[in-house]
């Protein structure tokens, strides 16, 4: 049975489920780590969390405001340098799942985390890479999570900071890509894959409640759906007080 | 055995010249604010400033007018949001503009590799498909003389001068490193000059009892500096916890130039020196920022004569 | 948390396969002769060995037949002379022919980076005017695209099986590592499979206590073997010293065809495993390799909650 | 004044204080770790000792017989992994003095530790580089330790391992070789320095007792030697004490 949620109460959960038997996933701070966190209570027990600051298997005793949080250092099973972070770990093959965010992300799943406008004469400075891009690259699959707006589901990205499927079918495998690239974009409206074959990015469900008309309207370009959309089962009970009464109490992320 | 212990104001005045490249690092943990807040107190100019996440380090040095260039991976106040002052230099040129060299993470750990193993580049699988080579003809690539494989490089970085910030280390500058290890080890071995910043001077038979913790020898360092707290909003593991509040409200202040320099004028011209600023805290944040116990189960080497 | 523990019979029956490459390290310290004698009781052949120093624990795989083909960077009895069984083999094909594929040291810790780090390559300055790559062409060199330069490179090594030796683990493999590093870490990352053998099984709580000091995270154990004394004549820091006086005496052993086969008869296939082999050799031994004690001082992660 | 010693302690004492004023050195097991050991007691104070097998700083409580010897461990300054030795403090230019030896030396400081006989049907099969070719190479300087005999100087090398001066002159600035090369060589009869210009092996001094007779006779080259070949002196009555006294009481290296 379906207990009533926010959405980003429902983006936690559906990128949680994604997770199922995962063991390892690669991920930062806010939406992300709740996912991931909820996910070991649920669908993936052996999961362990990577942050990109070094750290492997963390046990925070408190929400960490920041991937280098000192919480999640205490009880961790390994911490490492960056080299053997980024060499050993990510570009060695060991992340399953990454998940990535952006101010803007195209058809095919490209991200823009670099800026807004002409990066010489930028109308908005955005953090710039860190680590996607290699991420993006080296992850065996990524799960991108963004809130569904016009002015971030655009038609043309002003930057390609991290490539996803670049322009579609086998791009990334003609490129020696290690990673198999996006495989998931989680909003707060609903869920989209990408075709096997084009790569583009597919309506593939919507959350109780929602409409196709609203998530075409908040998608520049011609949005392709899949062949029967599905609704996205709710949360469960289960799934909500983990989230309320363990993993976010202070509702942060409510 | 050689005492390198100074000041920070004397380690500063003598490393740190107007021009250079400095590289303060510590990802999240170990960022040695104090270091940035004296060399803003000695009016250092046209600094190139190297940092994976110039953080509020940078953002206070750049609103100060100490840089003119920028070589960096990610410009963010981590779990916060934007660098203000970086965007107001950057987009406006507020206080002066700012020339900026954009990497990935990985693309600079991979630069500070290749001068640390003294290499005419390091080699990645990133950048592919991305534009940050479009605006950055450093970053180039190697074909594979095995197949026809080939992988992104990045050219070594030497800063002038790197200045780290850790745990302990004895008066010779054997310097050990717990918690988040981030790239000082490798900024370290590639820079000109080392100054090291510790929470305790330690005699070196602590150090000698556990060879593997010492990430920095004596041989790299030119200067020892003990400045207790020296990383404050940032942290020491197991000494001081991260000051998020302090992270939260500086984005209040630094979206206003203002602001801005007012808090330059109370918390950095307005102290002599890092011990002012501590004591000017107070205790009840250090109360707050105290973390509780938790030791790392005892290892034997053994003794063999 | 997954439990992988194993006797080395079922962990080398299942893990190391005829043909196989198989890569047994430790430099100096933590050589798991234990394994490989198990691996000689179960008379695997055509393995491809590799190693940086083949050392006595190879020198007696040899003398069993087990390998085709060794690769490597050192052939000696450190501080002592030749490996004589390797020599057999190589001078005069007793038991069997061997084939050989040199590096230098940084040659073969290139070749576990670049397979850890799953690079087509590893660059480094080494090569340039000797012989090695004459007889060894998968050396060879990549052109700076920044100027110039030109470095030597080596292709990376993906051992089926690698089997490290520690000082302790958990019960799922994540192990920790004090006293010489070796290339422990680089070729667990590197290798298909990871067979962790320790001298002690900790709680989980143990590892987690001091995070720095994990080598080897569980995520690439396939098996943990708990074989107390597991390295000797080799040792394990803080555990038991090196048996010199074995070192020492296997020169004259090893010189003698016969002599070597007798002392495999004894002390390999004779004893049912390495608990057998611990008892054989006796109370006073270990007592004479027992060292004192140098424990390291204490150091705080902090709790933060 | 001079006592009588053995030309292995005038090996210790001669590499001992060509080591005046040095503060890292690499090296081996042997003479040249008895040398660097009273170069620290004399000419060297701040000398640090670098082992290839990952320490830097060692305070061995006993005389090692391996470079891995748990004695080097205990009480360090530093010790780490076999990647950081060779790329960060080898590669990275921070060795200053180097210590090589071989059963093969050229007239110009090539050395050979692989092989007597082809490589593909040896005569002798010797230990192989280890790390020498690229310590031959990095290390700022090399100082080499070498027994003086016929079969050991040769005219040429049957397998160059480690590049001294190759063919002499400047290949190895041509080359690009971070370090100078071989300034020194070491012997139980005579020490040799290499011409600025040339870089051919040169006969500097003799051991007292000495004559320039018996070192030709065991070099199978035509033999350079300085201007004046002097008398090296002979140890001090502070360096026999210390050596034989403190540094190697049970005597192995006399």
């Amino acid at each position: 049975m379906t207990a009533t949620c926010t959405p980003s109460e429902m983006m936690i959960v559906a990128a949680a489920r994604a997770l199922a038997g995962v063991r390892t996933v690669f991920v930062g701070v806010g939406l992300p780590n709740s996912a991931c966190n909820l996910a070991r209570r649920t669908v993936a027990p052996h999961l362990e969390l990577i942050y990109e600051s070094g750290v492997f298997g963390a046990r925070p005793a408190r929400l960490p405001l920041s991937i280098g949080d000192p919480t999640l250092i205490s009880g961790a099973t390994s911490v490492c340098s960056m080299a053997d972070l980024f060499g050993l770990y990510l570009q060695g093959g060991r992340v399953e799942v990454a998940f990535l965010g952006g101010a803007q992300i195209d058809r095919f799943g490209n991200l823009n985390t670099t800026v807004i406008g002409d990066w010489d004469r930028p109308k908005v400075r955005l953090p710039g890479s860190g680590g996607a891009c290699e991420i993006a690259i080296n992850a065996r699959q990524t799960f991108v999570i963004m809130r569904l707006k016009r002015r971030a589901f655009v038609e043309q990205l002003h930057f390609l900071t991290s490539p996803g499927h670049l322009g579609g079918g086998d791009e990334r495998t003609a490129l020696r890509f290690p990673g198999r690239g996006p495989q998931l974009v989680v909003t707060d409206k609903c869920i989209f894959d990408f075709d096997p074959t084009t790569r583009e990015m597919t309506l593939h469900s919507l959350y109780p409640g929602v409409e196709l008309a609203e998530v075409q309207e908040e998608v520049e370009w011609d949005l392709k759906t899949a062949s029967e959309v599905r609704e996205t089962a709710g949360p469960t009970d289960k799934e909500l007080v983990l989230l309320r009464e363990e993993l976010d109490p202070q509702g942060l992320y409510r | 055995m050689p005492d390198k212990r100074m000041s920070m104001h004397d380690a500063i005045a003598t490393y740190v010249h107007d021009g250079d490249s400095v590289a303060i690092e510590g990802f999240t943990a170990c960022i040695c604010f104090a270091a940035a807040h004296e060399i803003i107190r000695q009016h250092r100019r046209d600094l190139v400033l190297c940092r994976m996440t110039p953080d509020l380090v940078y953002d206070q040095m750049i609103a100060a007018g100490c840089a003119r260039k920028l070589v960096f991976s990610y410009l963010g106040n981590p779990g916060v949001g934007s660098l203000h002052c970086v965007r107001r230099a950057v987009e406006k040129g507020i206080p002066r503009p700012i020339e900026l060299e954009e990497y990935s993470h990985f693309g600079m750990v991979g630069r500070y590799l290749a001068g640390a193993y003294r290499l005419p580049f390091f080699p990645l699988r990133s950048y592919r498909g991305s534009d940050l080579p479009t605006v950055n003809p450093r970053i180039r690539s190697v074909d594979s003389p095995y197949d026809d494989d080939s992988v992104a490089v990045v050219p070594p970085l030497h800063p002038d001068v790197a200045i780290v910030h850790a745990q302990r280390a004895d008066s010779d500058g054997n310097t050990q490193l717990w918690g988040l290890l981030g790239v000082q080890k490798e900024v370290a071995f590639a820079s000109r000059h080392v100054v090291i910043v510790v929470e305790e001077i330690v005699e070196t038979d602590v150090i000698r009892s556990d060879p593997n913790r010492t990430v920095i020898p004596s041989l790299l360092v030119d200067a020892v500096v003990h400045e207790p707290y020296g990383t404050h909003p940032s942290y020491v593991q197991g000494y001081y916890d991260r000051d998020n509040t302090f992270y939260l409200g500086w984005d209040g202040i630094s979206r206003d130039e203002e602001a801005t320099q007012r808090w330059l004028e109370e918390w950095v011209y307005g102290v002599q020196d890092r011990a002012e600023y501590v004591e000017k805290l107070g205790p009840e944040t250090w109360e707050r920022l105290e973390p509780g116990t938790a030791m790392a189960q005892p290892v034997n080497y053994g003794q063999y004569n």
